[in-house]
């Protein structure tokens, strides 16, 4: 035993001095908040055909001819927010004639696996694009590149550190979603306010850019934070870890990074008999219609599931030669508010539904979703 | 290893005889209201049962499962699916509750009954049966429900983990979660401790091939033990659902903690021995460490470096004792 | 010993168990070229396509290499998947990209690999700990150290540690290269020496190896920290493929749970004794293409899920029904 | 005459309340062979452990070639050439020949791998000591060799070891003739190239054929020493040393024995062919036969445990079949087996938890572990009590009592549920002199209370003195049946198929 408190004792001081990634880059910050303020490009009321900035790729030198296969190797379709984008994905689709063939693996959330996966595509897929939807970014960038030598790669949601994709999709960012709730926090509440974080868990780029982002709003707007917590998601360790700060103290305000566990803690306040104070949600249904229910003071920033249908889209476009936003294809990423909460509430939706999946109009909606 | 050996032995017996897992949460219990009064009002240490009761009902259940000699990891993986299953059918039918709770438990007695017939007639041993049942209840939640939450449950089914009973004599409310966990807890531990069956599940934990010659019915008993364990992850599901609502990771991990409680309170791995009581002490003193690490603001991590260390010390200290007692 | 007294008729020289894995094996072979044709996709019958199923596989096969030295002297190991992501990171941070670093980091990560192994090792032979508790609680253990610590992928690898996982030989992965000659050298361990021979008896019968003057405590911590060591280097397989070092790459793999399933599905026994390195390679080239057969099939990721669990019981049960023995 | 090469002097055993041996002194000489005869619990196989290193003598010491010995652990002993062959094989069932041989000190060769090729062929050197030694491959999994050969492989491994000093605790008691007669050549042999050889047995015939010199154990003492091989009786009279009449119950008078409980006709299966037998109510029928015979095998198919395939048995006049124990149980048949520790008693639970098993085990589960159709707890108590059990409490784990006071817990399991046949296999095995006596009586009490006995066991004397009927069982087949009190030399004749008896 004592061997090995000594060996993770050396880790420790081994790793002290490294911490990888940055997850506070102001320049990314300021990049983003003003994103989310600028006019995208395209077709207005269709947020996945629209883009932030100019930048055009040319896709017909590219060599693909219709009608084409496409293979999608995905990260996995482990969490709800995938399932919706997925759907999305696999309805975009009939959209699409160019596209004669959809082959999907799933790496069901492993690095090693989505590797192996990329690699089963190349050897014997018979792929003429592929679309790619990393688990982690730095893991998966040799594969990408691989799959880039043999044809055209569209990445989204994670992005790769390579630019050898024809474009990678994504929304404006995590910033710019932890500005949007932290920043109506701030608007809502006086300084000094006490404000409870609640976090999914540690080390995830997409949430730890929100957490980054949300803190520095709302310290620079002189909340008191009284402490930032990680939930994993669990419904019922949200509501035990609310419980317990109430216990202690008071709660003016909850900010979250994500939203699927925000009931829970919307409940906790509820059964322990408190007002239910200002939140920051995200755009799942049975938020939204608590939200509404309970007449709360609330907002539900997004991180769009249409990118999913943007993928394809972005896929078909090279297949038929014409151009399209790149090398970064910035989707717009709004968030629901008070003002538009009632457009976006459909009581026929499961309750992990995000409202911002921009599928209402598609064919298969909203049975496709798990709706009645 | 004869008579004579056995009169000092019982006299130095009998002093040490309360189950060190009481000592453990005793002290426990008492750091906990030292960092924080608060926990000896009723909100306090009735939130404490409340949140222990679906982990304490489960370790009832399990130490049916190490008694008899096995292992059920497939409980984490049942309670997604009971809370999946149940939102799936009730569709936010506040009356549907009244079949699809019945339903559940029976679902759960039927995986508890197919974990047993698997161990029992394909002569697959219970670690791996269960870890293919885990695995395979876990995707038929995500199958049945396409990967996220269909529906809501409806209060009259999270009435049983949400609900308090207010204006009770001394403790103010009881949360009704509380009264099951008493209830349940109760049930297992006469079952256990109090009929054949109990004894029949100590026998053939102990010695299948005597059990089997002395006409014990082994199939029967290590199935119906598997069952227990199965209800036992329905009802912590109806409960952990109602709690907290849907969600399709509500039950990850609750196999390897309804194990550890067993083995804090005691119970003997690969069988023969195993108090449904010294469960319910394990499966608190365990909630106990929780809460007290997050009452010192001590992050997740130094709750599993802790958790670990319990583990292998409980243990440690059990077989020392019984080396010591050459028993 | 009354069993004894039940007269033997002397076994025939044919004997299933052995044969066991290669008839699995054969059959998940089977299966493959069948949906590949049925499904009329024969271009997954291409050489490249084989040796690319061959490699899919190659953590866990390294992991699963170690687990059967453990489960062969009737112990287990389910602390290699924190193991796993606590040796990716640490070999990660200390080459941290610089081509010098690159040996210190390996043997940083094989002491470490070691060390757990040892304290594993004692608690179980020591301590008398069930060897699944006691590792469940190393697991723990390694995995919180390692959260307190980092958060994300730590550090990163220089290229030229990366041939290990991408290099190719002619067509051949140096991986896979690799990991058929640690299978070699497992099985000529267990083959030809004289540890292989005391890891056989102390697993078969501790008593009878204790009579023999074989020291067994030492047999014991000695798999296991031939396991450890094993899971390390797939933490350094896994650390040259992601390019760095992530604390959750062990678990989201579960590599604790499929080596264990994989070395039982090649017909190691979990009471010990019995088995060996080659049909745990055979069990690790059964779970590759019951993979590929999903990705070619096409098979819904939930099904996937449900179809796996029902297949490592039925792998299991194919040995097990066989047998006599009551089990639990 | 050469010196001994082994001398134990004043050896003194005690395990807590029993005397295991007092003041024994026992020596060997090279190229001789020293039966030690005795019988079950007369403290053989206590001062084989103590010269092998097991256990630790209270008093007395250990001379090997003079010199005095101390033997911390078994391997010390056989370091330094003291082989003991025990009853229960110490092979691993998976590994070769060869490999169990040099197991724990395997030839190496280059790089220090094992060298196959060597450890082959010195197998091969040993093995062809014995006549038929030859036809065994070195390179085949003992698992698949039938008991007589892996006895072969058990004794090889001894010689392999070089020992000086060979122990060999009745090692025909698995073996047919023949397989008995290469076994002596090999004996033979061995004493030829100057090893001392102590000979455990209870057959009066192999130890004419092959001992230089006798002694005799009894209740923990020497009780003779013979220099010459004398005459059996004398030997038997040594042994037994007492009033037969009164140890063992009296027989069953011809008004105690009723109608048959048990018939079998043509009972057949794997192991057991064409078996025609009978129990009658109140008699004690005695099974013999050796090892491998099948009378294990004979009372698992009556029990339901590995039933007849073919054939009819019938219980109490009702024409039966069991296809487990439970069914067996439920219809009236018991059963003690032979191993205590590992088939009758839940080690863990207490003493009456053990006596309760069985009416427990046919209660409903969910009805209260305190009263059964068959039992409740004060009538479990009044069995324990009325067979006279030495704990400290009933609540006491049972695993803290002594074999003998274990065995009569099992007794009262099957008490409670009225069995019209109580199957006993191996009664008194490791259970002390003055408690076998008590397990005598008991069966014949059973058997006036109207229960047919079927009785197996290894030890002739107690199956000629206890049993009122005897039948001989040889490959699977019922060879031989005596009325009360055939010689051990009759049993034997039968139970070998041998027509020539050399004691």
């Amino acid at each position: 035993m004592r061997l090995l408190l000594t060996a993770t004792g050396a880790l420790a001081l081994s790793l002290s001095p490294v911490h990888a990634q940055n997850f506070d880059d102001p320049e990314e910050f300021a990049k983003q908040q003003e994103q989310l303020q600028a006019e995208p490009n395209g077709p207005e009321g269709e947020p996945w055909l629209q883009y932030i900035g100019d930048g055009m790729v040319e896709t017909a030198d590219l060599g693909v001819e219709a009608p084409a296969t496409v293979c999608f190797s995905n990260a996995g379709v482990n969490n709800p927010w995938r399932v919706v984008g997925f759907t999305n994905m696999t309805e975009e689709l009939a959209n699409h004639d160019s596209i004669e063939d959809f082959v999907h693996v799933d790496a069901e959330g492993s690095d090693d696996k989505q590797i192996a996966d990329i690699d089963d595509l190349l050897a014997g897929g018979d792929c003429d694009v592929m679309i790619v939807s990393p688990n982690t970014t730095a893991a998966l960038t040799p594969a990408v590149e691989r799959a880039c030598e043999a044809m055209p790669v569209i990445v989204f949601d994670r992005g790769v550190n390579t630019d050898c994709p024809v474009t990678f999709v994504h929304p404006v960012g995590g910033y710019g979603f932890g500005i949007q709730g932290a920043e109506f926090v701030a608007s809502e509440l006086d300084e000094g306010a006490d404000v409870l974080m609640l976090r999914i868990l540690p080390g995830v780029d997409v949430l730890e850019t929100r957490y980054s982002a949300g803190r520095r709003i709302l310290e620079e707007a002189g909340m008191n934070i009284v402490g930032a917590e990680f939930t994993d998601g669990d419904n019922a360790k949200t509501k035990s870890i609310v419980e317990d700060y109430l216990m202690r103290g008071n709660i003016d305000a909850v900010w979250m990074d994500a939203g699927a566990t925000a009931v829970a803690a919307i409940e906790a306040f509820e059964d322990s008999g408190y007002e239910i104070p200002v939140f920051v949600g995200e755009d799942q249904q049975d938020f939204l219609r608590k939200w509404q229910e309970e007449d709360m003071t609330a907002i539900a920033p997004t991180y769009p599931t249409y990118q999913w249908r943007t993928a394809i889209i972005a896929a078909a476009r090279v297949i038929e030669g014409e151009a399209l936003p790149g090398p970064e294809w910035v989707l717009p990423q709004p968030a629901i508010t008070q003002e538009n909460l009632s457009d976006y509430i459909n009581p026929a939706m499961p309750p992990l539904h995000y409202a911002m999946c921009g599928c209402d109009d598609m064919e298969g909606y909203p049975e496709a979703w798990g709706g009645e | 290893m004869t008579d004579q050996s056995a009169a000092p032995d019982r006299k130095r017996r009998r002093l040490p005889q309360i189950n060190p897992v009481w000592v453990l949460l005793a002290v426990l219990i008492a750091g906990i209201v030292y960092m924080n009064p608060g926990f000896a009002e009723p909100t306090g240490y009735m939130n404490f049962l409340k949140r222990a009761a679906p982990l304490a009902i489960l370790a009832a259940g399990q130490v049916y499962v190490i008694t008899s000699g096995g292992f059920d990891l497939s409980v984490g993986s049942l309670i997604t699916l009971v809370v999946v299953g149940a939102s799936m059918l009730t569709n936010n039918d506040p009356s549907a509750t009244y079949w699809v709770i019945p339903l559940m438990l029976a679902m759960g007695l039927g995986v508890g009954a197919v974990n047993g017939a698997i161990v029992c007639f394909l002569r697959v041993p219970s670690l791996i049966a269960t870890l293919g049942t885990m695995i395979t209840l876990n995707g038929l939640a995500f199958l049945w429900s396409g990967g996220a939450p269909r529906g809501y449950l409806p209060d009259t089914f999270r009435f049983f983990g949400r609900e308090l009973i207010r204006d009770v004599p001394l403790v103010r409310f009881i949360p009704v979660s509380v009264i099951v966990l008493i209830v349940v807890v109760g049930l297992f531990a006469w079952l256990m401790h109090r009929t054949n069956l109990g004894r029949m599940v100590h026998a053939i934990g102990d010695n299948p091939v005597a059990a089997r010659l002395a006409g014990v019915p082994v199939n029967r008993v290590r199935i119906s033990a598997f069952m227990l364990s199965g209800l036992s992850g329905a009802i912590a599901g109806i409960l952990l659902g109602g709690f907290a609502g849907v969600s399709t990771d509500v039950g990850a991990g609750y196999e390897l903690e309804a194990i550890t409680a067993a083995v804090l309170g005691g119970a003997q791995l690969l069988g023969g021995r195993g108090s449904v009581p010294a469960a319910l002490g394990g499966a608190l003193a365990l909630t106990a460490i929780f809460t007290l690490l997050n009452f010192l603001g001590l992050p997740q991590p130094v709750r599993q470096v802790v958790q670990g260390l319990i583990l292998i010390a409980a243990v440690a200290l059990a077989m020392h004792r019984r080396k010591r007692t050459g028993t | 010993m009354s069993a004894a007294d039940t007269p033997a008729p002397t076994r025939a020289g044919f004997r299933f168990e052995r044969w066991a894995p290669l008839i699995l094996l054969a059959g998940a072979f089977a299966i493959y070229v069948i949906v590949a044709v049925a499904t009329d996709q024969t271009q997954y019958l291409t050489l490249e396509n084989l040796i690319a199923i061959l490699a899919r596989s190659i953590a866990l096969g390294i992991t699963a290499i170690g687990q059967t030295f453990v489960i062969l002297v009737a112990s287990i190991d389910l602390s290699v998947a924190s193991l796993i992501s606590a040796t990716a990171v640490l070999a990660s941070v200390v080459m941290d990209g610089s081509p010098a670093m690159i040996l210190p980091a390996i043997l940083a990560a094989l002491l470490l690999g070691g060390l757990v192994g040892l304290a594993n090792g004692l608690v179980v032979s020591g301590l008398k700990v069930n060897p699944l508790i006691a590792t469940l609680g190393m697991s723990l253990i390694i995995q919180g150290c390692l959260s307190a610590f980092v958060s994300n992928f730590a550090g990163s690898v220089p290229p030229a540690f990366q041939v290990f996982a991408y290099g190719e030989i002619g067509m051949v992965p140096v991986a896979l290269i690799f990991l058929a000659l640690l299978a070699v050298t497992a099985w000529g361990v267990l083959r030809f020496t004289k540890f292989g021979s005391d890891i056989y008896a102390v697993g078969g019968n501790e008593e009878a190896a204790r009579f023999a003057g074989i020291k067994t405590g030492r047999i014991v911590v000695a798999s296991h920290v031939i396991c450890s060591v094993c899971a390390s280097i797939a933490g350094l397989y896994l650390a040259s493929r992601l390019r760095s070092g992530a604390p959750w790459i062990g678990a989201d793999g579960v590599y604790d749970l499929e080596s264990i399933a994989v070395v039982v599905i090649g017909g190691t026994v979990l009471a010990g004794g019995r088995g060996g390195v080659w049909g745990t390679m055979a069990g690790m080239l059964i779970f590759s293409l019951i993979d590929s057969v999903f990705n070619i099939a096409g098979v819904d990721s939930f099904a996937k899920q449900v179809l796996r669990g029902i297949i490592i019981v039925a792998a299991v049960a194919f040995y097990a029904i066989r047998s006599k023995r009551i089990v639990a | 005459m050469t010196a001994p090469v082994i001398e134990m002097q004043g050896i003194t055993k005690t395990f807590p309340g029993v005397r295991a041996l007092s003041e024994v002194s026992f020596d060997v000489r090279p190229g001789e062979v020293q039966a030690l005869v005795g019988e079950n619990g007369a403290g053989k196989s206590t001062l084989i452990k103590i010269l092998s290193g097991v256990y630790h003598a209270d008093a007395g010491e250990v001379r090997m070639g003079g010199e005095p010995v101390h033997f911390a652990h078994p391997v010390e002993s056989l370091r330094a050439g003291i082989a003991v062959i025990y009853q229960e094989f110490s092979l691993l069932p998976e590994r070769s020949v060869a490999q169990n041989l040099f197991l724990g000190r395997e030839p190496r060769g280059r790089f220090g791998l094992i060298d196959e090729r060597r450890m082959h062929d010195e197998t091969r050197k040993v093995l062809d000591l014995f006549a038929t030694g030859g036809r065994i491959d070195p390179g085949r999994a003992v698992g698949t060799l039938d008991v007589a050969t892996q006895q072969m492989v058990e004794i090889a491994k001894a010689v392999s070891h070089d020992a000086r000093v060979i122990v060999m605790d009745e090692p025909t008691a698995a073996l047919n003739d023949a397989e008995c007669e290469e076994l002596f050549t090999t004996v033979d042999r061995l004493r030829e190239r100057g090893v001392a050889i102590i000979y455990i047995t209870h057959r009066m015939r192999e130890i004419a054929r092959l001992a230089d010199r006798v002694t005799v154990l009894k209740d923990g003492e020497v009780a003779a020493r013979f220099d010459a091989v004398p005459e059996p009786g004398e030997i038997v009279h040594a042994m037994v040393g007492r009033d037969i009449a009164d140890f063992y119950a009296p027989p069953a008078t011809e008004a105690e024995i009723g109608d048959p409980v048990l018939t079998v006709t043509g009972g057949g299966n794997a192991h057991l062919h064409g078996i025609d037998m009978s129990v009658r109510a109140g008699e004690i029928v005695g099974l013999a036969g050796i090892q491998g015979a099948g009378r294990v095998a004979l009372a698992m198919a009556l029990f339901g445990q590995e039933p007849f395939e073919t054939g009819e048995v019938t219980l109490a006049g009702e024409r039966v079949s069991f296809r487990t124990p439970r069914e067996a149980i439920e219809a009236g048949i018991g059963l003690l087996p032979g191993d205590r520790k590992s088939e009758g008693l839940v080690l863990m639970q207490s003493v009456r938890d053990n006596g309760m098993l069985t009416p427990r085990a046919f209660a409903p589960l969910w009805s209260s572990h305190k009263r059964t159709a068959q039992a409740d707890l004060a009538r479990i108590d009044e069995l324990l009590d009325r067979m006279e059990i030495r704990a400290a409490s009933y609540d006491q784990d049972i695993r803290a009592l002594s074999g003998g006071n274990q065995q009569k817990a099992i007794v009262a399991r099957w008490l409670s549920m009225r069995p019209k046949l109580l199957i006993f296999i191996e009664p008194t095995r490791g259970i002390d002199v003055n408690a076998k006596a008590g397990i005598y009586h008991l069966m014949r009490d059973l058997a006036r209370g109207g229960a047919g006995i079927l009785m197996i066991s290894s030890d002739l004397p107690e199956v000629i003195g206890a049993a009122d009927r005897i039948l001989v069982m040889q490959e699977g087949r019922i060879a031989a049946e005596f009325p009360h009190g055939p010689t051990e030399r009759d049993i034997m004749h039968a139970a070998t198929g041998e027509t020539e008896v050399a004691a």
